[in-house]
């Protein structure tokens, strides 16, 4: 079982634990990234997400994809939000389950290191002082170690 | 001569001031042609020498023609996760 | 934040992710470990876990500092359970929580592997026909593997 | 001479038909001294060559030298996860 999406609603990781429960397997693997209140030094009080949604979808779906057919996952599931969030909030949940764990750490790992590298969401962030500047991971100092 | 349509998103939109571009070009040309055109805009000053571009929804190489009726959109750094 | 238990209860996920959600941390990684129904291609009904628990709480412990110390997680909790688990069941939970997505994956997969190696827990197999047998990976073939 | 008591788990448990043994030990024993008296009993047949030994909670190396007062457990292979 495989289902990808890009979602404009809160994520609930333990409707995703659920989805990917099963008999069949001994080891689930979830991934979530949060919102944090700082980058790069920077005080943020909040983010915003946008999509190129019909090929941030196309891409979300190959990555599941691509990650079936190398681990060999029972199932993997796969939502990233975007739209207004807030501090602590879920931004993206990659839940994997695998008879056994190397395979499902490994695929939940390979799924975001690739939703990183080429899925098109853009992440802006806000600070205190009102203004608002658009994430650029090719120049940020730390995002770059992510 | 044809016209396409290159959606913009995030930075880039924010940059022209707009969510797509109309930009005319020769038959057979390239995403690299188009990229040039772009890139000789008044607004594509902060553009990066070679920006991403998506073809029908998937990342194109710079020698890929661009047809009448592709879905062309030009990707700043993504960010997502 | 680092919390380790033996726990005679189920294992809530979502109560364990609430419970390192930070809006200082980016990235959570949870590992679960799930009763499966088959297993060295026998299969399976149901298992029983049981410890050593004083020895198993000190290790978990001592597992948690280890990695506390070693990938700088935010925090950390792991629960495992012992007694009756039916098919499907968590048996173990890890939950860390850090900035950075590459240490939290890490200290997950650092703890399950350790927990493989050092805590005093037993699992014993039921099957079909009425018998059990306790898990012996230093023997199986299959499980050697997990 | 004294005697300590040596908990057991799980299969180990199940060998001996028992949760504790009682040993006798002279002085100055070590942990090895005490798994070749363990093993000399006739339910020790499944037993591994070399089963650990957890003194105090904590797994011990064959030399560690065994006080009245410690906990000892033998460990039968650790399953959890």
């Amino acid at each position: 079982m495989k289902r990808t999406a890009v979602v404009t609603r809160v994520i609930n990781p333990a409707a995703l634990i659920a989805e990917v429960t099963s008999v069949e397997v001994g080891a689930i693997s979830v991934f979530l990234g949060t919102v944090r209140d700082t980058n790069d030094g920077r005080k943020v009080t909040g983010l915003d997400y946008s999509a190129y949604t019909s090929m941030a979808e196309s891409e979300l779906s190959g990555i599941a994809d691509e990650a079936e057919a190398r681990f060999g996952v029972h199932s993997l599931v796969v939502e990233h939000r975007v739209g207004e969030l807030s501090l602590g909030e879920v931004s993206v949940a990659i839940v994997a389950a695998h008879q056994h764990r190397e395979p499902a750490i490994e695929c939940a790992r390979f799924v975001i290191d690739e939703i990183k590298k080429r899925v098109p969401i853009w992440k802006r962030e806000h600070y205190a002082d009102g203004s608002r500047a658009w994430v650029d991971p090719t120049r940020a100092t730390e995002a770059t170690a992510l | 001569m044809s016209q396409v349509t290159v959606q913009l998103f995030a930075s880039y939109a924010e940059a022209f001031g707009a969510s797509h571009l109309k930009i005319a070009l020769d038959p057979g040309s390239t995403v690299d042609d188009l990229v040039r055109c772009i890139r000789s805009l008044p607004a594509a000053g902060s553009l990066p020498a070679s920006p991403r571009v998506a073809v029908n929804r998937k990342f194109a190489s710079p020698d890929k023609l661009i047809g009448s009726g592709d879905e062309i959109a030009l990707i700043p750094p993504v960010a997502g996760g």
